[in-house]
């Protein structure tokens, strides 16, 4: 037989540009489980749901597959008001587990969720602070901030301008902007009044942050920027060029240092797709998706109730370590009823009691036609 | 037997979310059905309702205005009062527009408010949003079947606002809204004060969007900007109230509820396509909801249910004269 | 002053001529069709997606390619004219606006599905250089193409409207259709012509709006609301009227940042889009036929 | 000869019920008809059919020996015919000025500089308007913008819903002058007047309508004379 | 019963009415004459309160209403119709004249959803009323049509039918007869004398068939070029030089009723 896992995801809407390489990374994992003996006697299936970015489309959404579909666990949402709006009117009540690769909203921290709700990326409130460390790190000590006026760039913005004052740093200029316009030309402006040399932009490559970074070189307003992992795209490059980028760093979610599990990933995705490996977030949701099915294999059926214990169960430590596409090696390891632990190519996930990981955020600088590494932090 | 219970608790969700536009849908035939009120803001009302209700009902926090916990009930007509104060306001500006330009007025004034709603943390938490919002009974019920009560809540309410637009509807009131809308100087010339009964109309339309959104809150459980989209509040409530006959309130509940299902009903053959199609199935979700529209408007030109005058109870039905050839 | 002209006034100039390039189909359509086409963002749309493809196996400037989104545009608009508007045309108008509502779903969802949703840039991308005039400033060379095509265009769209049959024909259809019929006019000829030039303007529009900054499927959805903004304020039916409208919402938008008084911005950037829908309604309120004296509705 | 407009057995409607059946008169070339009769008897709907704009439900109606049946409005401008309806019948928006040249579009006349001039020759009071907005005016000056507008083209036949509702005696007598003397041109007429009286005493024929059917016929003075027609219609006793 | 008093409107740079004062005495069937363009519409307009005049007062029944709304002096007991048809076109006949009737108390939204039994009276009389002056009017088989599908000589009946369903004090009529047929129009002739007589209602009527006029107005009053060029007696101002001149022709077509 078949088993459903459901994949909820933000598809129209919004943030329509970030979605074919994340859907790209759902159905390579659901591919190799199925290339590699399936899923408990049969295959794999994604059954995917499109929140249309609104909370009435991922309720909506998230009804049928709870209740159509009749999915035991949930792959998504991404960004943090459709997960929890899923979240608290459908899957809490139903008994699903849903795993966000994404939603980094604290309030989901403290959500009352029954032990339902998970997610594999730090609380903005984490990056924030890893970020202002970062950047005094650095040895600047003013910097100017404009963070994208919505869940993701006031979280992690707020919790980066009160770690970074905290520490001693000075904010010369704070702007917050509203995405999807079409020039930011007058908030740059304002920005580059207080004299700062770094402009720190919490936005999105495909929207407002990648315009913000090219329109402030070509007004020679700002050269140095620093970003958070939704501004690390390979779009960014592509748009204005490595040259540009030289003396720019950015913030994201990363595994340990020599992680061979991300190229692992990266190299099984691009020998699917052709590129696109590098995106933001493909690491988090493909990791998120195979998550999800080793919780099913693990549970041994499409029982609801016994995804929780499987999940946390498959993700952390005691085991034996399993990688991103080891899946013939995990359904071998659980048939024989031994423990294992997935750690992907965004890193080992530790579930704490809330749902939430640690994790680790690295310092990426820009490296030819890509991103390269060069510090992590915890 | 999972596989059926699935499906009724799927055909309570979309009975929920229908309800809950059929609210909208309701309160937007008052204006535009009877009043001629182009008012194509209706998300912002809806909003307005959604967040009042929310700070009126969730507990205390230091993230935005709140800590009353009063009881649901309260938040509602708290939402209803809000957003027809609101409303009056608009109204006191716009009322004096004519169609169009109201439309784009109100789209202007409800953009004002989504902008005010994203960017004022201190009032709603900004994009963040409000989180435990209860539900209506909340401590007596918990899992799936809590839906079954709320579904009841909703058509209540439902109800009770179909019971107001009829009496609306069927009276000398909506009699007079009617001819404003149809010609506004000789209804003036006939003694009534078209300001006043567009501003009442308009009113106590918001006052229903509101309480709508107050409800989707509840249902909802939380609350962030992502519940304010024009496309699937304003536009899909007019699309709602064109197919269902605008001027007629069961044609307000029946295209709220048709269109609701086709919306949502959609997606589930969508995702049935190959999988060469997944990465695509929701654009041509889309496209084929696009379609289906046409095909609505097309089809049920003046809705599926059109205005009709409504009876005069103390009629001698044998006195009505034979229309003549 | 330096800096009020380089990221102020050009910028606005430049967003300025995108809204009244789109504002001109919107005003147009809004006059002789009597209803407000929410499908225009996505003609424009249509219209930059239009000169990607050809940009793909053409090996030429973006802005030379520019007649391969303008055909687009119109085909398709003259499609769905023949096929989703027309039928409605006995109706109240309000059928005709849901139905182009319909039709923006259409377009949106197609484009979604034939060049996939992500970003796409023109050309090589990259940073372009800016012009720079006097040592000081600095404006971009795409800013000031926009900014002089939209003034060619609004002298040859004068000299249509006010000088050819068509073009005048245009304003009695506008302002009683049954009418201009009785007086023999043509009107489906005026209603083609309408739709073939708002759908060039709007894939003009589009192209620019996608080469300042990427092409995406919302791109035309994004800028609608301002460009009804401008329509209103022209006055409805009154092209010209809608360009200046378009010119006034695009300085208004980006002024309204401006430090005026004192060094804070006059009102917080996040602010900036309800600027356009303020004074829209102000001025709907206070003179409702527009700037140029439009139609009542 | 045949008649130059011939109506035969027609029957239209608004979609719903016929309004008229059964129809049938001819109009000679170079002669004023008018077409009488109580309020709703479909007068104008007569008019209309015969320009296109209902549909047409049975019977022929020949222009020259050609048939009009499912020609678009806008060409029959083209051929000759030109038409003035009861009621919407002046581009408010636009100038007088503007209104008058929107009757050239269609079918330039030999001379439009001289057209005009001969119609405001005709109503001196507009005049004085010719940059106002047409919606500006006075009723009676919107009902000659409207038949000036008509006139601009030069058409062969003129079909006329009640062009002096609305006009002063002096304006009514300028307009019957007015079409005695544009027949003298060679052009045809086809009217609608309740006031009836005056008309058909410039009218070559006339035709009764109500209910929608031929109720009588004959020419101006035959109609006047007769008493039934009188009472009826004409607003009762002898004169 | 009403009083302009020096009167005067401009539009834009167009002085529509000059410095006009008259009177239209209560009981009375007055007659307001004048050529095309003399200002007749705009004078109704102004004791209509659609138009507000640049100086001058409006009084009725003494009191000063220059001030008021159109529909504060439609309460008031002032109906009037309009020249070029206003109907209310998706409503039928029937509702067409029920909406022009005055019903304050189902015109009250708290009535109406909470205490439904407080019109129903008021509503049974309204219908009563409608139905008898419809009747009369001889649209009983277009009832039910919508006012909008009606022809233009229906749409002035209606027009009148829902002056008379006011219960006014006064009735402007703004050629009424355009377009009507003449049986008919000689019916409502007789009508309107019959509710001046019998009921005290005041009219004034713009009429351009001058026999009409002559048939029912006491009174005439006349308009030239926005100026009261002279009133008086129909007798006396049809002989009067400066009305010939300005308003008939040479009375070449005969159009005695
Ligand atoms: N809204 C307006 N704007 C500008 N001018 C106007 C307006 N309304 C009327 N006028 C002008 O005022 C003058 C008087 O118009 P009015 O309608 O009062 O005439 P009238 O006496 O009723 O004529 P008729 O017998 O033709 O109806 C006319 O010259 C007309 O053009
Ligand atoms: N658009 C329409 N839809 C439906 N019915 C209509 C429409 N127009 C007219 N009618 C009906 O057709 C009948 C005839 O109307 P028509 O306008 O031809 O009358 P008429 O003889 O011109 O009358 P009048 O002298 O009053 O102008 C009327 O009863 C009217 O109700
Ligand atoms: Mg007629
Ligand atoms: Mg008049």
């Amino acid at each position: 037989d078949d088993t459903k896992v459901g994949v909820l995801m933000d598809i129209t809407g919004p943030i329509a540009s970030f979605i074919p390489p994340l859907q790209n990374a759902a159905n390579l994992a659901v591919k190799q489980v199925n290339d590699q003996g399936g899923l408990l006697d049969g295959k794999a299936v994604a059954i995917y749901g499109d929140t249309t970015g609104s909370a009435q489309g991922a309720v909506d959404a998230a009804q049928k597959l709870a209740n159509v579909e009749n999915v035991p666990i949930v792959m998504g949402a991404l960004m943090s008001g459709t997960t929890i709006a899923a979240a608290e009117a459908v899957f809490i009540p139903s008994g699903i587990v849903q795993i966000s690769p994404t939603a980094t909203s604290p309030a989901m921290t403290d959500m009352k969720d029954n032990d339902l709700v998970y997610r594999i990326v730090p609380s903005d409130n984490f990056q924030g602070q890893v970020l202002a460390q970062m950047v005094l790190d650095q040895g600047i000590e003013k910097v100017a901030v404009t963070y994208v006026n919505n869940d993701y760039g006031v979280g992690i913005g707020q919790t980066f301008m009160d770690a970074y004052r905290a520490a001693g740093g000075e904010i010369v200029a704070e702007v917050k902007h509203e995405e999807k316009k079409n020039s930011y030309r007058s908030e740059l402006a304002t920005l580059a009044k207080g004299g700062a040399d770094h402009l720190v932009v919490i936005a999105y490559a495909g929207d407002s942050g990648g315009k913000i970074v090219k329109q402030s070189i070509e007004g020679g307003l700002f050269s140095n920027f620093v970003g958070t992992d939704g501004l690390r795209d390979e779009l960014l490059i592509k748009d204005v060029g490595a040259e540009a980028l030289k003396t720019s760093f950015f913030s994201s979610p990363t595994s340990p240092a020599d992680n061979p599990a991300q190229k692992t990933l990266h190299d099984a995705f691009n020998a699917e797709y052709g590129e696109g490996a590098d995106k933001a977030f493909v690491d988090q949701t493909y990791d998120a998706t195979f998550l999800t099915l080793l919780a099913i294999e693990k549970a041994g059926s499409a029982d609801r109730g016994a995804m929780a214990a499987a999940l946390r169960d498959v993700a952390s430590s005691p085991g034996e370590k399993v990688g991103p596409g080891e899946w013939a090696k995990a359904k071998a390891l659980l048939k024989e009823g031994k423990d294992i632990d997935y750690d992907g190519a965004g890193g080992s996930y530790n579930f704490d009691a809330n749902g939430d990981v640690s994790g680790l955020i690295g310092k990426f600088v820009v490296d030819g036609d890509g991103y390269k590494q060069i510090a992590i932090f915890e | 037997m999972t596989e059926l219970s699935g499906l009724f608790f799927y055909l309570v969700s979309v009975l929920i979310a229908g309800g809950i536009y059929a609210l909208l849908c309701l309160a937007l035939n008052i204006q535009w059905g009877m009043g001629g009120l182009f008012n194509a803001g209706i998300v912002g009302f809806f909003a307005i309702g959604a967040y009042t209700s929310a700070i009126l009902t969730t507990p205390e926090t230091a993230k935005h205005l709140g800590g009353f916990e009063l009881p649901i009930f309260a938040g509602l007509i708290g939402a209803a009062i809000i957003a027809g104060v609101t409303g009056w306001a608009v109204a006191r500006i716009c009322v004096r527009l004519k169609s169009d330009y109201l439309a784009m007025a109100s789209i202007g004034i409800a953009e004002i408010l989504r902008l005010v709603i994203v960017n004022e943390s201190w009032l709603t938490n900004g994009s963040l949003g409000i989180s435990g919002i209860p539900r209506p009974f909340g401590e007596y019920t918990a899992g799936r079947p809590a839906d079954l009560v709320f579904l009841a809540y909703v058509w209540l309410i439902v109800l009770i606002v179909y019971l107001v637009a009829t009496r609306l509807y069927n009276s000398p009131w909506g009699r007079s809204l009617r001819a404003i809308r149809d010609n506004e100087a000789s209804a003036a010339a006939a003694g009534k004060n078209v300001e006043r009964f567009r501003t009442q109309t308009f009113v106590i339309g918001c006052a229903f969007m509101g309480v709508a959104g107050a409800l989707s809150a509840h249902y909802f459980r939380f609350l962030s900007p992502s519940a304010t989209d024009p496309l699937l509040v304003t536009f899909l409530v007019w699309v709602m109230l064109m197919a269902g006959g605008s001027g007629n309130n069961r044609g307000a509940i029946v295209g709220a509820l048709g269109i609701w299902a086709l919306w949502s009903v959609t997606e589930i053959f969508t995702n049935r396509l190959p999988p060469e199609w997944a990465t695509r199935s929701s654009f041509i979700r889309m496209l084929l909801v696009g379609l289906l529209l046409q095909y609505v408007l097309q089809k049920f030109r003046a809705g599926i249910l059109p205005e009709k005058s409504p009876p005069l109870h103390f009629e001698d039905e044998a006195e009505r004269p034979a229309p003549e050839k | 002053m330096i800096d009020f002209i380089n990221f102020y006034l050009f910028p606005a100039l430049a967003i300025g001529s995108v809204y009244a390039l789109g504002a001109v189909g919107i005003s147009m359509i809004f006059g002789i069709l009597r209803f407000a086409h929410f499908a225009h963002g996505d003609l424009m749309t249509l219209g930059a997606y239009g000169v990607l493809a050809a940009a793909a196996v053409l090996p030429f400037n973006s802005v030379l390619l520019l007649p391969f989104g303008i055909v687009l545009a119109i085909v398709a608009a003259l499609l769905v004219d023949k096929i989703f508007y027309q039928p409605l045309r006995q109706l109240p108008t309000i059928y005709t606006v849901i139905s182009s509502f319909g039709v923006a779903l259409i377009f949106r969802s197609l484009v979604q599905l034939v060049w996939g949703s992500q970003n796409q840039v023109y050309g090589s991308g990259g940073v372009r250089p800016p012009l720079i005039f006097f040592d000081a400033i600095r404006v971009s060379a795409l800013h000031v193409q926009a900014i002089v095509a939209t003034a060619v265009i609004a002298l040859c769209l004068h000299f249509f409207l006010s000088r050819t049959k068509t073009g005048r024909s245009m304003r009695a259809v506008s302002d009683d259709p049954e009418l201009a019929q009785v007086a023999g006019l043509d009107t489906e000829k005026v209603v083609r012509w309408t739709w073939i030039i708002g759908a060039a303007l709007a894939a003009v529009a589009g192209l620019f709006a996608g080469m300042d900054t990427s092409a995406h499927p919302n791109l035309g959805w994004n800028l609608l609301l301002p460009m009804f903004a401008a329509a209103i304020l022209g006055g409805i039916g009154k092209p010209m009227g809608a360009m200046a409208g378009g010119f006034i919402i695009g300085l208004a938008e980006e002024l309204s940042s401006y430090p005026w008084i004192g060094d804070q911005a006059l009102i917080s950037p996040s602010y900036k889009t309800a600027v356009a829908f303020v004074i829209m309604i102000v001025l709907l309120i206070v003179r409702p036929q527009g700037l140029f004296k439009g139609r009542l509705l | 000869m045949s008649a130059l407009l011939s109506v035969r057995g027609l029957s239209a409607g608004y979609g719903g019920p016929p309004i008229i059946e059964d129809v049938s008169f001819d109009v000679e070339e170079n002669e004023i008809a008018v077409i009488l009769g109580p309020n709703g008897a479909g007068k104008s709907t007569v008019l209309k059919t015969i320009f296109a704009l209902t549909s047409v439900t049975g019977g022929a109606i020949d222009f020259h020996g050609t048939s009009l049946v499912g020609r678009k409005t806008s060409t029959l401008v083209t051929i000759g015919i030109s038409a003035v309806p009861q009621s919407r019948n002046i581009f408010p928006h636009l100038s007088v000025d503007e209104n008058l040249d929107v009757g050239t579009y269609a079918a330039p006349p030999a001379d439009p500089a001289a057209t005009r001039e001969n119609v405001l020759e005709l109503f001196p009071d507009l005049r004085a308007k010719l940059k106002q907005p047409a919606g500006e005016l006075s009723g009676g000056q919107r009902q000659m913008v409207a038949l000036g507008r008509a006139l601009m083209c030069e058409p062969k036949l003129m079909l006329l819903d009640e062009p002096t509702a609305g006009l002063s005696p002096a304006y009514l007598e300028r307009i019957f002058d007015l079409l005695l003397d544009i027949r003298k041109t060679g052009v045809t007429i086809l009217l609608v007047e309740q006031n009836a009286r005056q008309a058909l005493q410039i009218a070559d024929h006339g035709h009764v309508l109500v209910n929608g059917r031929n109720f009588a016929s004959g020419t101006g003075k035959a109609l006047l004379a007769d008493e039934n027609v009188r009472r009826s219609f004409l607003g009762g006793a002898a004169a | 019963m009403i009083r302009l008093e020096g009167i005067c409107v401009d539009f834009g740079g167009l002085r529509a009415i000059d410095h006009v004062s008259f009177d239209v005495g209560a009981g009375a069937i007055t007659g307001l004459i004048g050529p095309n363009g003399a200002g007749k519409t705009t004078a109704f307009n102004v004791i209509a309160g659609a138009v507000r005049p640049t100086a001058g007062r409006v009084l009725f029944d003494g009191e000063d209403i220059t001030g008021l709304k159109p529909y504060q002096r439609a309460q008031r007991g002032l109906a009037r119709t309009f020249q070029i048809p206003h109907e209310f076109y998706r409503l039928t006949v029937l509702e067409n004249l029920m909406a022009a009737a005055s019903a304050p108390e189902g015109e009250n939204v708290f009535n109406v959803v909470f205490r439904r039994r407080s019109f129903g009276a008021e509503e049974r009389a309204i219908y009563d009323h409608a139905r008898e002056t419809i009747r009369f009017l001889e649209l009983d088989h277009v009832r039910d049509e919508k006012a909008g599908n009606l022809s233009g000589g229906q749409k002035k009946l209606v027009e009148l039918g829902r002056a008379l369903m006011r219960d006014p004090k006064i009735i402007l009529l703004d050629e009424i007869g355009a377009g009507i047929n003449r049986t008919l129009l000689s019916k409502l002739a007789d009508k309107i004398s019959a509710l001046n007589e019998e009921k005290g209602l005041t009219f004034c009527l713009i009429e351009h068939d001058l026999d009409y006029v002559s048939r029912l107005c006491s009174h005439v009053l006349v308009m030239a070029q926005g100026e009261l060029l002279t009133e008086g007696t129909v007798d006396a101002v049809r002989n009067d030089e400066r009305v010939i001149e300005a308003y008939f022709g040479g009375g070449k077509y005969e159009a005695h009723l």
